[in-house]
């Protein structure tokens, strides 16, 4: 078992001298009609809840995009600060309701750290084997979501299936199937079942045949390639430049993952590599997803090994009935399937949170829409939105 | 049942309605429904074409005048025009010169009608069918009609039919140069 | 009185030529015809839909659901009909007629069994009547959007416009090539030239050294832009432009796109076998082929191109409009152009 | 290797040349305390220095001191290439909460400030559009102040109330 120091990706970096540069939008062809400025949502098939993006085009050219957000604004943060600091746990269910497990885990490190606390390590591996299955789940959603916007209708139902499965395992672990509230403070709600991870076993082959069905269906449909590739490219400086995170980065060929860069739970324990392709493209993000649930159920079969070996025994930490922590502040980030997942949490010393702030991935992803969305077509536009891979309910919070 | 009647019933209700048609496309003012209106007179006389028996001339005139023409006129009208906003006064001004120009276009056509038709050679079966045939006719026709256009076209015509299809070669090169010419600017 | 001399009688009173009743009566058969196929297609599609992508498919009316397409037919025309309020009123409502004018019209000279009992009417022009009655189709969907008075919709007719257009020309040539082989228009006389070998069936016959096969192909690859199907079908990118031409249009008229989109389905690929499958003739000479056997020959093998379409349909995803457009023109027109030209040079030769 | 947090102190004080900067060391790494004046210079130096090359923001963070009168914002930075973090922390009063704005900088601050302005009313001096981005462009207030009353209030009440000050015509 090798521990990897909190290093960084290496000194080669050649995007550090460019500095981001507001461009004029690029001119549309020579023959030039008149500017039209069209609302794509917030009520679209293909902008994913309610996002409305603000288009003026030149023809079938846009000439400049400006998403308009907030249609979700539920004021999470402030909900926050009114509740003690387990009540803030089932409030990050709904953020990122794709990836609810993601949130329950960063929100719990974030005050295990305010509290100063060691999570029992059995705990610590079912968090990991219930974050990678989370990511799994919420890759496959995106999968299924983009081969919709792109038209191909079939691989949206071969992702559910898998992806339903995973939710099976989910609900035998919490009974719920959506917003699990399952990793508490200090450890988790509770001990796995009896025979989930024998069933988990069976499951594993039956995944990895479901992946190499979606890449043949889906990924690498020479149609989609066709589609997909050159366009929406963001260059690594801009990607560096614009805080992006997850899969957007390292599609722009930037290893950027909070589970090497900063690692928190096990991840330096188990073996698995960060995906990055140099293409930049929207088909790069989506082959790099497609990657990644290969690299998490590398992790899951681990963390299944690992935890068979392991006696059944504390998985929480008892805390008492309020939980205080100390005056302080932290700021705790995972890796959630959409990029880094931030908590800048800070307690005054009393029974609820002084200040939460969530950082989330889907938000500063998508700040960089209104540079990289001038000069395509309005046909590439539904290709790279969609290769963001926006979850509104974090946008928005 | 006389088919000879029929026949002449049938000519003249779709002459009134090709030339009711090609009224409205010169006096309507909804640029688009003249459009349309356009497609009623091409169909109207691909109805003429057929009851002249000449059934290949009314299968190419539905096929290019309605299918293209039609179609590159309304995709041309949509492209230059508001989408929303659809009014625009049609008819010019120029009376007299319009009324001159329907004359010397009567002359030349009578002249050709007079003498060309006339000295078409009869077993190239180019012609205008008998009129009372044409209920027997229509469902024997045989492949001579096509057969004859096609052997026409590239021994009798084949400098006229050369000639247009230059005329068209250089229509759409200067209409692509006009375009750039427009839009460079 | 008789039956028969009670439609006498009521001929006589009517005073119009005999030909004139046939002709109406046929009209009613060929469209209860198309109705029966459409309904029958869709339901096929949406079970074969159903069993590609795990799920089951309409189900509860009807023993397997069968009759589920009926109900949504009835469902459709029981709906209201919404005219709104921007749109061009007398063209809105002529839209949705002049695409399904052709599609109806198109079935007269298809010969889905032996003839003259399964061919409505054998023209001598057969295939270009068919090529230049669908090439109306695009006019309609043109109309049909801008009439709708929407963004959207005039998007989505433009599109298709530009689309159907552009499928025209490779579609139109590779449909030479039997015409070529067969030195007929009349689709009678190209299916008879086959037979009932399938080694001499246009599009297996090794005499034209693939090249007929080739020209298959085309004709095939432009029938799915022709019935805006995936990975063709742009006017109707429900991610991009909602529901592309026809999206103001509910109810009835919106009744009369669908059964035109389906039936010209089966129409294209009826086409396709009788040009290129050796239409109502059973593949080797001891299987039947004669009365109802040629209908179920033909059928089969319709169906069968349909399945395809729909197979494709259900697979892949969708291409961008330039990518449509540079397809037709850079690559589909020039292979069909060299292909049409060296056919006709072996059919010249031989 | 990334420098050790005692390390990357003595880097930032070389580079510096007479910027009042205090430094400690919290629970996620080294502090940088900076006063609003001071801001950029620093900014452009952890961002522009090789050594020390912050080239990724993570987050910008505000919390609402209401009994010091004051606010504090707060900068997570990253190093791509070195593999360092800093945390800048800076306070501004309350009432006259203004800051320089680092989107020069780095673009993610872009939006990061934007939602700052939106929820906690900072206003960053110099930058290129600073409007509202969660909540409606009309809203009234910055919620995530300590202070603000969240009193829940009918929509047409709001609305005639607008209408009566003359907002909506």
């Amino acid at each position: 078992m090798k521990r990897n120091s909190d290093s960084g990706i290496g000194s080669n970096y050649p995007w550090h001298k460019q500095r981001p540069v507001i461009e004029e939008p690029r001119p549309g062809e020579a023959l030039r009609a008149d500017r039209l400025i069209v609302n794509m949502g917030p009520q679209h098939p293909s902008t994913h809840g309610v996002l409305r993006m603000i288009l003026t085009v030149d023809g079938e050219w846009v000439v400049a995009a400006e998403p308009d957000i907030g249609y979700l604004h539920r004021g999470f943060e402030k909900l926050a600060e009114m509740r003690d600091y387990d009540g803030t746990i089932f409030l990050s269910d709904r953020w990122d309701y794709l990836a609810s497990m993601s949130n329950n885990i960063a929100m719990s490190l974030a005050i295990e750290r305010l509290l100063d606390i060691q999570v029992p390590e059995r705990a610590q591996w079912i968090r990991m084997l219930v974050a990678e299955l989370q990511r799994i789940a919420s890759h496959l959603v995106f999968i299924a979501a983009y081969g919709l916007d792109m038209g191909a209708m079939t691989p949206f139902f071969y992702c559910f299936r898998e992806r339903e499965r995973i939710v099976g395992f989910f609900e035998a672990l919490c009974g719920a199937r959506l917003t699990y509230h399952y990793v508490r403070v200090g450890g988790v709600a509770a001990d796995l079942p009896d025979g989930f991870l024998e069933e988990l076993e069976k499951f594993i082959p039956m995944l990895q045949s479901g992946f190499d069905e979606i890449d043949e269906l889906l990924i690498y449909n020479p149609i989609l390639i066709e589609r997909t590739s050159g366009i929406g490219i963001i260059p690594p400086h801009l990607a560096v430049s614009y805080g992006l995170s997850g899969p957007m980065i390292r599609a722009s060929g930037i290893p950027y993952d909070v589970r090497k860069c900063h690692p928190y739970l096990f991840y330096d324990a188990v073996d698995w590599d960060v995906i990055t392709h140099e293409a930049c493209d929207s088909w790069a993000r989506v082959w790099v997803r497609s990657q990644e649930m290969r690299q998490s159920l590398r992790i899951v079969k681990q963390v299944v090994e690992r935890l068979k070996e392991m006696p059944a025994g504390e998985v929480r930490v008892k805390l008492g009935r309020s939980i205080r922590p100390q005056k302080g502040d932290c700021y705790v980030a995972i890796e959630s399937p959409r990029g880094e997942l931030g908590i800048y949490i800070v307690s005054d010393g009393s029974g609820k949170p002084y200040r939460v702030k969530i950082r989330g991935p889907s938000f500063v992803n998508l700040s960089i829409a209104p540079r990289v969305l001038p000069g395509v077509k309005i046909a590439d536009l539904v290709a790279i939105l969609g290769s963001f891979d926006l979850v509104m309910g974090e946008v928005d919070r | 049942m006389n088919g000879g009647a029929v026949w002449w019933v049938f000519f003249y209700a779709l002459s009134a309605f090709t030339l009711f048609n090609a009224l409205l496309v010169v006096t309507g003012k909804n640029l688009f429904k003249c459009a349309l209106h356009l497609m009623l007179v091409f169909l109207g006389v691909a109805g003429l074409f057929l009851l002249q028996g000449a059934f290949l001339l009314a299968g190419v005139q539905t096929l290019i005048y309605t299918g293209g023409v039609t179609t590159l006129i309304l995709f041309a009208i949509m492209l230059s025009e508001e989408v929303v906003g659809r009014q625009r006064q049609l008819v010019s001004r120029g009376v007299s010169i319009g009324i001159s120009a329907a004359i010397c276009f009567l002359g030349i056509a009578l002249t050709i009608f007079g003498t060309a038709v006339a000295q078409l050679p009869e077993n190239y079966g180019v012609h205008i069918a008998p009129v009372a045939q044409f209920v027997a006719e229509a469902s024997h026709l045989p492949m001579g009609n096509v057969r004859a256009v096609g052997v026409a076209l590239l021994t009798q015509f084949l400098v006229p039919f050369e000639f247009a299809s230059v005329l068209l070669v250089v229509a759409v090169i200067g209409a692509i140069v006009i375009a750039r010419l427009a839009g460079g600017k | 009185m008789s039956l028969t001399q009670l439609c006498e009688r009521l001929l006589n009173w009517t005073g119009l030529p005999v030909e004139v009743w046939v002709g109406l009566v046929v009209a009613v058969i060929i469209f209860l015809f198309m109705t029966v196929i459409v309904l029958a297609v869709v339901y096929l599609f949406r079970k074969f839909a159903g069993f590609i992508q795990l799920r089951l498919g309409p189900r509860y009316v009807g023993p397997r659901g069968v009759l589920q397409t009926v109900c949504d037919a009835v469902k459709l025309l029981a709906k209201e009909d919404i005219i709104p309020a921007e749109a061009d009123k007398g063209i809105f409502i002529a839209a949705p007629l002049i695409v399904f004018l052709p599609a109806y019209l198109a079935y007269i000279v298809i010969p889905f069994g032996q003839p003259p009992h399964f061919q409505p009417k054998d023209l001598n022009l057969g295939i270009l009547y068919v090529l230049a009655i669908t090439s109306i189709t695009v006019v309609g969907i043109i109309t049909a959007g801008w009439a709708s008075g929407s963004k959207w919709a005039t998007i989505g007719g433009m599109r298709s416009g530009a689309q159907l257009i552009s499928y025209e020309v490779p579609m139109s040539l590779a449909v030479l090539v039997p015409v070529l082989i067969s030195g007929s228009l009349s689709m009678k006389d190209i299916a008879e030239m086959q037979g009932d070998r399938i080694w001499y069936w246009n599009a297996f016959n090794i005499s034209y050294f693939g090249l007929a096969f080739i020209a298959f192909v085309i004709y095939m690859i432009c029938a799915l832009a022709e019935t805006n199907q995936i990975p063709f079908d742009l006017p109707e990118a429900e991610s991009e432009l909602v529901a592309g031409y026809n999206v103001e249009y509910s109810g009835m008229r919106f009744a009369f796109f669908f059964l035109a989109e389906f039936s010209n389905l089966f129409v294209v690929c009826a086409i396709a076998t009788t040009l290129f499958l050796g239409g109502w003739y059973a593949p080797l000479p001891f299987l039947p082929d004669d009365g109802f056997w040629s209908l179920l020959w033909f059928m089969l093998k319709t169906l069968t191109l349909v399945f395809i379409v729909l197979w494709i349909r259900s697979t892949y995803p969708r291409v961008r409009i330039d990518q449509l457009m540079e397809f037709a023109w850079k690559r589909l027109f020039p292979i069909a152009l060299i292909d049409l030209g060296i056919v006709s040079l072996i059919v010249a030769l031989r | 290797m990334p420098l050790s947090e005692s390390q990357l102190e003595e880097e930032i004080k070389g580079k510096l040349a007479g910027v009042p900067v205090s430094f400690n060391v919290g629970k996620s790494g080294l502090e940088a305390h900076v006063g609003r004046e001071h801001l950029i210079e620093l900014c452009k130096l952890l961002h522009d220095e090789p050594s020390l090359c912050f080239d990724y923001l993570r987050c910008i963070s505000t919390v609402d001191w209401i009994e010091d009168g004051q606010i504090e914002v707060v900068y997570h930075l990253y190093s791509m290439a070195h593999g360092h973090c800093i945390i800048i922390k800076v306070r501004i009063p309350r009432e006259e909460p203004k800051l320089p704005t680092v989107s020069g900088i780095w673009a993610a601050a872009n939006w990061l400030e934007r939602e700052a302005y939106d929820l906690m009313g900072v206003v960053f001096d110099g930058h290129p559009d600073l409007r509202r981005i969660l909540l409606p462009q009309d809203w009234e207030g910055h919620p995530l102040r300590k202070d603000y009353s969240y009193d829940p209030v009918e929509f047409d009440e709001w609305y005639a109330a607008k209408v009566r000050r003359g907002e909506i015509p």
